[in-house]
């Protein structure tokens, strides 16, 4: 749906930027970046949302160059959107009814309208149970998932999430795994960027991978995450699950099945003990 | 526009001679004052302007960008001088008209009056530049160190020094996030959401406060004074 | 390096008089003037440094907090050459007299990381933002609180008149260094030409430190 | 060095808090501390610094209880000290120098003896390259590392570390691994919380299972980790490595023995390519 066709933006002054970045969503639905502190990630990013403008190349939503008018910026950003990494920064009010019901209602939906979106997004984050705390007494965990409601209620199709996992317990980390997993089967597309080889390795189907402002690789994530020189290239490392598996001289794949069978046994046993 | 600090860090000499090139900035700034002849300040404008190119190795597209703002609103304020409202015609009266028993118009003088402002202002400006965008911060406070400005004042100035680019971050965020949820679409949300903006960024910087006493004790910062 | 360069800040211009626009006189008028308050203040910091060592870091919050407001981009403000100051806010939380110090050190910084007020200017700016804002705002706080005024209503007015206060003194320096023999008039001039930013501001300044207030009573 | 006995300390007004911790550094010198958030961690790491007093039981350090007087404060904490997880929250000054030679600074030390200090605690974060720069130009895992200077400055036995990964990219994070091991290397010991299973499955001797206020388990860190009831119910995952070796079928040593090859074949060869 977004595309970038040939994008370069440099900082006025620093000269690092993006450098003819090539990016699409048409392989796989959730899609990850990845890359170390500094290599365009979040440049990347901004250049989606309309906040810069490229210096060179395009962007495309639905094949359609974005205009840059505040009229077009607000058409392109109820389409795509972003979840900023910390959520303490993203949060403006006591209610989370009202938090939620911000971005809606800047653009003129009706109270009926409002509760309505307000209602799915809660439920889409599994908030019920915190609906009526106030912000400040939220968990970490909380408040990440009410800083994703505030842009879900704008239904948007694409959706960025910065480092959804930073901060997160065990337990937390897997209950966003499943709720972007739920976001991508609706038919959103997600691109997240993570540290989190492990995170990424799990739950995208594509990678790219960044390096001093360009795209070094992109593709299939396994295929990517599985060559030592491009991840090293990258300043990044293999997934555990890959190396693990190469130490044991058999495919990722396969270790991954063996995986899953673990986890469901571990998962079952708890449930039965509880 | 902060960045002003990181040309004054990134220039030449950022680490040198800071202490006498303060104090011969602030002499060069009190002597123009003092001097008020038009041609000081027109050759301070000149060599301010060149000592300031070269040391902070910023082109000349660059440094215009920077003190456009400054020098745009110094303009606009000495617009406001060239009308004057007088009782009586003045005699160098040029152009004017009546009003409610006020004479309101230009007289030769308050021409001159503001064309002198706008020559002095721009040449101080220009010499303020040339501190502000060649000698870091961090080479200020040495030379406060140096003259005996009061510790306090001088701690309340570092300090607020660091902690301006921490809120300076938090606010970006706050500012970015309401921008995507068009926080700033029509007059009536933009209002709303800087007032939005700035209680939640004075929220967030009470909210360190704790953290920062803690982490104070931590390093006996507290301590310091009672030696 | 990038990230700080360039974050999406502009310049917002106040009532600060710029580096160089008063005449020698008025410059050292206004310096002289202001002096006494901040050697007051700073022997007042110096004590609470001493007194309680967390006073320290409140004060600094504080300049730090007024110094963001006014570097602070706001998108799409259209016709806002201004910004709140939050000196009326900070008035009302530590009082008026730390508040000199913390003034000066805000417009320091401000004259020298944005290029906004100025050195020889220092005093004139001081003394309308630092000294009397804060002194009209607490003033009001207090006077308000024996009327037996609302809360919410005090911190209004507080806030919303020390703004304007400072607005007045600025344009009475300026009328004062500018006026050719008629001081009133030159005055009441500068008075009507800033009105148009000042008045919002102000009143923005009022509701700001209003909600900022109730944030903390519910916190 | 620094135990406690019996330690309880619930806040005044959600009555949350840790009860009756039992807690001590006698075996291993790097102990990770882990549990949800909320669990009680960084309340521990507060009693143990001595911001807070304990309403039950004692710490000791050296087998002495501790002073909370002003004076016995500041002799506890130049030798525990702590570095907090953001480094927005601990840096005081511009300049690095100025920021590591605080500590030294305000307990007396001269101009020399700082110097000399700061000197060394530079080197050992490694961060000549940068002592230069003002804090605000520095990447945020070089400013982790200036404020973990900053404590080492105060050369201090035992270290305390609250999630000393968070934020930093794979290489950052196998930096600041190194210097932790260092560290412990030097005598000190390091105690460290974090979400990160992997990390405190890779460094730690021991560690620490905390789960609602209570240590619900202590141990050698690979037979701790390895246990599916107690992590389940701290809420925590057992790391990859255990799961993927009982996937396989073989012992998690047996399979960490095996990623030591590989991870020292990787750098051989990417040595050889560079």
């Amino acid at each position: 749906m977004i595309a970038c066709q040939g994008v370069s933006y440099h900082y006025e002054r620093t000269k690092k930027g993006i450098e003819n970045v090539e990016f699409d969503t048409s392989e796989g639905n959730i899609i990850g970046i990845i890359g170390e502190n500094g290599a365009g990630k979040s440049t990347l990013f901004k250049c989606l949302l309309g906040l810069y403008k490229p210096q060179e190349g395009q962007i495309t939503y639905k094949d359609k160059p974005i205009s840059y008018s505040r009229k077009g910026l607000v058409e392109l950003r109820q389409h795509v959107n972003m979840v900023l990494q910390d959520p303490e920064r993203q949060l403006f009010y006591n209610g989370i009814f009202d938090e939620i019901a911000m971005g809606p209602r800047n653009i003129g939906k009706t109270e009926p309208e409002v509760k309505q979106i307000v209602d799915q997004c809660i439920k889409m984050i599994h908030g019920e149970d915190f609906l009526l705390t106030p912000v400040q007494y939220l968990s970490f965990g909380q408040k990440k998932r009410v800083s994703l409601a505030g842009i879900l209620a704008l239904s948007c199709d694409v959706l960025l999430l910065d480092e959804p996992e930073t901060g997160l317990d065990p337990m937390m980390q897997r209950e966003m795994i499943t709720i972007i997993r739920q976001l991508a089967e609706e038919g959103k597309k997600v691109i997240l960027s993570s540290h989190n080889m492990e995170l990424i390795y799990d739950v995208c189907d594509t990678v790219y991978v960044m390096h001093q402002g360009t795209i070094i690789s992109k593709g299939p994530t396994d295929e990517i995450m599985e060559q030592t020189h491009i991840m090293k290239k990258a300043g990044l490392e293999r997934p555990l699950m890959i190396k693990a598996a190469e130490a044991m001289g058999i495919k990722p794949h396969t270790l991954a099945m063996k995986m899953k069978t673990v986890n469901r046994k571990e998962s079952i046993d708890t449930e039965e003990k509880s | 526009m902060i960045h002003i600090d990181a040309i004054a860090y990134q220039s030449r000499w950022n680490d040198k001679y800071n202490i006498t090139r303060i104090s011969l900035i602030l002499c060069w700034l009190v002597t123009m004052l003092l001097l008020n002849n038009l041609i000081f300040y027109m050759g301070s404008i000149v060599i301010s302007i060149s000592l300031t190119l070269v040391i902070s190795q910023l082109n000349a597209i660059q440094y215009l960008k920077i003190v456009r703002v400054p020098l745009g609103f110094v303009f606009f304020t000495c617009l406001v001088l060239v009308p004057f409202i007088a009782h009586e015609i003045p005699f160098d009266f040029i152009r004017g008209f009546q009003f409610a028993g006020l004479w309101i118009g230009i007289s030769e003088d308050s021409l001159k009056l503001a064309v002198q402002t706008l020559i002095r202002a721009m040449a101080s400006i220009n010499v303020l530049m040339f501190l502000s965008l060649t000698i870091p911060l961090q080479g200020l406070i040495k030379w406060m160190r140096f003259v005996h400005i009061p510790d306090a004042f001088t701690e309340l100035f570092i300090l607020t020094y660091r902690f301006i680019f921490v809120l300076i971050g938090i606010a970006t965020e706050l500012v970015l996030s309401q921008e995507l949820r068009f926080g700033f679409f029509g007059v009536k949300n933009s209002t709303k959401s800087v007032i939005s903006v700035a209680s939640s960024l004075f929220i967030k910087a009470m909210e360190r406060l704790g953290d920062l006493e803690a982490s104070m004790e931590l390093r006996f910062f507290t301590d310091e004074r009672e030696k | 390096m990038s990230s700080i360069a360039f974050l999406p800040i502009q310049l917002s211009y106040g009532m600060h008089i710029a580096e160089g626009f008063l005449p020698q006189i008025w410059s050292l008028f206004w310096s002289i003037a202001f002096l006494p308050f901040l050697i007051l203040s700073i022997r007042y910091i110096t004590k609470q440094f001493r007194l309680n060592p967390k006073n320290r870091m409140l004060y600094v919050l504080m300049a730090a907090f007024a110094f963001t407001l006014s570097s602070l981009k706001i998108p799409s403000l259209a016709g806002s050459c201004s910004h709140p100051t939050g000196m009326g806010l900070g008035a009302i939380i530590v009082g008026p007299l730390p508040m000199m110090a913390i003034g000066t050190v805000v417009l320091l910084l401000q004259a020298l990381l944005i290029a906004h007020g100025g050195l020889t200017t220092l005093g004139a700016n001081a003394f309308s933002m630092a000294v009397v804002g804060p002194l009209v705002s607490f003033g009001l706080y207090k006077g308000l609180e024996k009327m037996g005024v609302s809360q919410k209503i005090r911190v209004f007015i507080a806030a919303f008149v020390g703004s304007l206060s400072t607005y007045l003194v600025t344009s009475i320096q300026l009328g004062i260094a500018f006026s050719g023999g008629n001081i009133i008039e030159t005055v009441v001039k500068f008075i009507g030409v800033f009105m148009v930013t000042q008045v919002p501001i102000s009143l923005a300044e009022g509701l700001l430190t209003v909600v900022v207030f109730n944030l903390m009573s519910d916190a």
